[in-house]
């Protein structure tokens, strides 16, 4: 596991401004994800949407070291990535509840967001569906000489899939700008990873000679300085990477799946929240540090949470799309 | 209906397919089922709940997030005295699949020349309106009914779902059975004794006169609250669901047509290449000097399912489109 | 027989299809070439010949048999300013890619609202009669035909074949492009100028007054082989290719059936649930009170192809068959 | 790589019967190929055949240590595992030759031959297509408890396709009797290893804790013993292995593959030829060790020969299947 390096002391004025930002941007994802449960519950939201409350630091830590102009893929979880990358919680809440105003016009819905003014290639709701196109995205890159580099999401479920050895082999044997982000949150759905993953993740990505490593993915510092050597290494032309981020998702599958205990304990789940949660541990640091006071981070958390709010309000007042929509954008 | 006549009890579409595969396996301990949360989940669709209870996690078997990897595991299973049930989650995901069903399960019985067979079925879901968006949401039953040495099953009641499992659990061929995930709960008579259904053999779901709606697995509900709303204007339609696409009961659904002298075919595939296009072609040809007017056909619109329930409902046929379809074709409008 | 005037030379078929890419690859440096052995072998069957020579390795780039995952990076890389032309060398082998093209590809352009898209060529083959085999021999069309979001190109020429090609790298779309294997030697006139045929137009091969066969890719050979013996017996034909399955040219199709009142429609795909009852069922409707009797159907036997020539030989339409059918069609048997 | 044990000194003669009959399968094997060449050559075989010359050490090694009821899956490059496992020349060249009294009569021909009465489960057209297939029979084998153990042959170029790695970690999570044979014959079709495959083939099979090794593939006791062990072990519960066997193709990658100089040099093959074919090798140490003279040796060829030609006169004047054969079979 990669540890933070200790800056503390000659912590520059631009590393706490980043250490807010990503501080900022977790609690996004919290207020944001705390929403989309509400709207589920009450109704609101067409479909089920996949949570990642739990998981904050892996899409802010990873994002956070991409540039604008750089690609992410995303997964049937997606809404952390999309957020970290810079998309605006209005236009994906109304993408959420299927509104002409969505970023996919409400044709795609949670499992589909895309973006590509900030490069987000989609989420995907084929596990490790995402994989390939990311490795092409950052073949298009190399292609291209443009420098950017591809950030892909996946949990560790996607392990499952031969498709992903496939694309790790075509991204080493061709030296592709890509990062292969494994969220191994323990869980594919309701089975634990022991009993679907034999050996080991990270020899798996070591295998074909690439270069990986694990780091705590509750600690947004430690995958944000994992995560920058990982693409400056790509940026540079030395290939791809993996990047198996530790984590656990705090609440269910999907909004719907709240009798877990047949597949983990009450006990777990508090022990994660209580020890491992990702905004308490990074705000804990801060506060420690004294780079941010309480009050502060009160005062980020009610600026985010009147923006989510409005947000919300946008999405849920603005129109469905018209009929005639239904068969537009099949071809371009 | 049905012919049989011991009807004892209701019960839903998922317990008739957990009580097939319950009683398959007591019967006959080769049979197993492999799938991703199949075993304490009981699937998401709590199909399976209680299976792994009575069978134990070395019959009811999770599996990594590997289509392929499982389903070509059950072939080479399937081949050495196992008979797996092979549990797709989503219909989407038979695109994994199909080298293993296509270039293997389904060749593997000619290519030696008769001497090695793939008694094996997988079991999979189709239908939209769920506001799952396009990948979990088509109805792709049409491309393994292209493909020779399948057979493919679509069931559309309790009693048909459970009939149809049992025979396709102890069929020597490879079964692909598609279940409408919107039907789980839909509840309908099943007799509480050991049955089967032939594959192949097409059911009358309601007789009529003027009019012949071919329809298949979640469309037959469309195709009979049609029949309904026509029937309040004089119309009288019949209903013939195939049951399996293949193998295909021409018979029965030509000479339906033959007697009504007018079709629509209704599947919710997308009707382009699809099923809708078999069941026409089918019946504009053995069936050309009866029909009245050209049969025509409803099914998926031709686009990726959209999200947005307005959008989405849009491209699913409806009791209602079908009810005016018909009135017209029967001169009515 | 096409439109164009300016016919120069003789070129084969796979020197058409040479030709399109070496001229696509020069007018545009974002054209490269993914696959198995494409480069310094050319392909197993030799298209692609020479042009590792020109463009270099790094766009004309040999992949590991990795058919999925070279299908699924060519996606990404055309979303983001690549336009990849990828080499599945067997049609068989898109079984792999089924994920890749349906759940990806076709679909992307609608679920991101129309905010990416996916401009890029899939070619493969087709056709049977090589002694390949099962899994070497399939004609799988209709199931990307089937699909909304893809775009289905079926050339039967070398002239089409060049111009189509042409057409579908420069396309925004996602296009799969199907080559019958059998016909690479076939030779044609092809213009040496720039020249591109749009997907969704139909060609009439063969003018005709008495019966009109619909015939696709390899089977256009075998209409117009029915159509030469038919006339020397007094019985005109037309041929008309749709080039394209999706988008497909319904006016031109239906036109020439109302004109001869008989159609046969041919296909080297299977028939059931193939390209041949999507072609029937549309003229069964749209032509219905023209049509003398039902539209009949030639496709592949529906059997895995077998590796002995004598049973391999019977399962393909030839234009003796068709030849018999037409007469006994035209009352002449 | 495993080396060979020298049990020279204290040979059984089971050993010396064992090392007797391994050269006489690996003859076999090479006369069939150069047969099956002369048939094509002279246009009385249907389509074409991939030669396993200069292989053979491989697939007699593994099939002699197994049992006739253990199972195999074959690939394109078949015939040499077909006879390893025990099948007739005669059915098999009636195969290849499209006759009725093939072993599928016909309907399968070279690239599909299966026969059930040797475990045979068959050749497979699609690379990589029998690793399921293999794998499902080693579940079967642990699910009814028949000590049954699989062997899995492939190409290098097979370890491209992803579902390669979902069998393999399938297997090692259940603990399936299968062993992995991997036929490193450094080129697939007409490209060199080199450009298809990154890292390390043996980690792939190790990522996932899976016993693997490697072997001299042109070296027929080498294999032997190795697959004798990993057998034992499998057969024993001990679950999957993978036993890659470094070799080379002597000729073309099928029959039609007659320059070859643009993708692999003439020298090259030469050196393969001269130093390392199997069957010299083997030849040599039998003598040298003394438990056979080149008489023997001579003896064994003739005879092989004399089994080889009859069994091609009898393909050839073999009826063809009736017509009414084709639509049988579709179903059982
Ligand atoms: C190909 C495919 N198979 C199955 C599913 C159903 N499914 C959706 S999410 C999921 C579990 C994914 O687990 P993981 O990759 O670890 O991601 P996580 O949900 O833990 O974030 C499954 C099986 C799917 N969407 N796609
Ligand atoms: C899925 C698939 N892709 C491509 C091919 C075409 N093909 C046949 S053999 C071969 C090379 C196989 O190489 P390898 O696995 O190393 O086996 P070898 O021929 O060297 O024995 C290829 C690409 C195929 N048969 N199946
Ligand atoms: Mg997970
Ligand atoms: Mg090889």
């Amino acid at each position: 596991m990669s540890t933070v390096s200790s800056r503390t002391e000659t912590a520059s004025h631009a590393d706490v401004e980043l250490w807010i930002r990503m501080y900022r941007q977790m609690t996004a994802i919290r207020l944001f994800e705390e929403r989309v449960n509400e709207l589920y519950t009450r109704a609101l939201m067409p479909g089920l949407a996949h949570l990642y409350i739990g998981e904050e630091a892996v899409a802010v830590g990873v994002c956070e070291a991409l540039r604008r102009e750089d690609y992410i893929t995303s997964t049937h979880r997606g809404h952390g990535h999309c957020l970290a990358k810079g998309a605006s919680p209005d236009r994906m809440f109304a993408e959420l509840l299927g509104k002409a105003a969505g970023y996919c016009k409400g044709k795609g819905g949670s499992m589909h967001i895309a973006d590509p003014s900030t490069g987000n290639l989609g989420a995907n709701a084929i596990v490790a569906g995402s994989v390939p196109i990311a490795t092409g995205a950052a073949f298009s890159s190399k292609y291209l000489g443009n420098g950017r580099v591809a950030a892909c999401f996946f949990g560790e479920g996607a392990l499952g899939q031969g498709v992903v050895y496939e694309e790790m082999n075509l991204a080493q044997l061709w030296k592709l700008p890509v990062i292969y982000v494994c969220e191994n949150n323990l869980y594919t759905e309701y089975t634990h990873v022991s009993e679907t993953l034999a050996g080991d993740i990270l020899a798996r990505a070591k295998s074909v000679g690439m270069a990986a490593e694990t780091v705590d993915g509750q600690n947004v510092r430690a995958v944000h300085e994992a995560a920058a050597k990982l693409v400056e290494r790509a940026r540079a032309g030395e290939g791809p990477s993996f990047l198996c981020c530790n984590t656990y998702r705090f609440h269910g599958h999907h909004v719907g799946d709240i009798n877990r205990e047949y597949y983990r304990s009450k006990r777990e789940e508090q022990d994660w929240k209580k020890e491992r949660d990702p905004l308490a541990v990074h705000a804990a640091w801060l506060v420690a540090q004294k780079h941010a006071d309480a009050a502060q981070l009160e005062q980020i958390e009610a600026e985010v949470k009147a923006e989510i709010a409005k947000a919300v309000e946008f999405a849920i007042n603005a129109p469905y799309p018209n009929q005639e929509e239904v068969d537009r954008d099949v071809y371009a | 209906m049905s012919t049989h006549e011991v009807v004892t009890r209701e019960i839903t579409f998922a317990e008739a397919i957990r009580e097939a595969l319950a009683e398959e396996m007591r019967r006959d301990s080769r049979v197993c089922i492999l799938g991703e949360d199949v075993a304490e989940a009981g699937t998401p669709f709590k199909v399976l709940s209680g299976l792994v209870e009575e069978f134990g996690t070395g019959r009811v078997i999770d599996t990594p997030i590997s289509e392929a990897g499982f389903t070509g595991l059950g072939v080479g299973a399937a081949m050495t005295g196992i008979r797996p049930v092979v549990d797709i989650m989503f219909g989407d995901f038979i695109t994994l699949t199909m080298d293993q069903m296509v270039n293997q399960a389904a060749k593997i019985h000619y290519m030696s020349g008769g001497r090695w067979k793939v008694p094996m079925v997988m079991r999979t879901t189709l239908g939209a309106a769920r506001r799952s968006a396009a990948q979990h949401s088509q109805s792709l039953h049409a491309w393994f009914s292209h493909v020779p040495g399948l057979k493919v099953v679509l069931p559309s009641t309790p009693y048909d779902a459970k009939g149809l499992l049992k025979e396709a659990i102890r069929h020597e061929n490879p079964v692909v059975f598609f279940e409408d995930k919107m039907m789980y709960k839909m509840k309908g008579p099943v007799p509480a004794e050991d049955y089967t259904i032939p594959l192949g053999v097409a059911d009358v779901k309601r007789a009529g006169e003027d009019i012949t709606f071919v329809a298949t697995s979640s469309m037959v509900q469309v195709a009979l609250g049609a029949a309904d709303l026509l029937a309040e204007i004089g119309i009288s339609a019949e209903v013939v669901d195939p049951r399996t696409t293949w193998p295909l009961d021409e018979q029965t659904i030509v000479e339906s047509v033959k007697k009504t002298s007018r079709a629509v075919v209704l599947d919710e595939g997308y009707e382009r290449y699809g099923v809708t296009a078999e069941l026409a072609a089918l019946i504009a040809e053995r069936a050309f000097y009866d029909l009245d007017g050209p049969v025509r056909r409803m099914g998926a619109m031709h686009v990726p399912i959209p999200f947005s329930p307005p959008l989405e409902d849009a491209t699913i046929p409806t009791p209602q489109k079908l009810f005016e379809l018909a009135r017209e074709m029967c001169g009515r409008s």
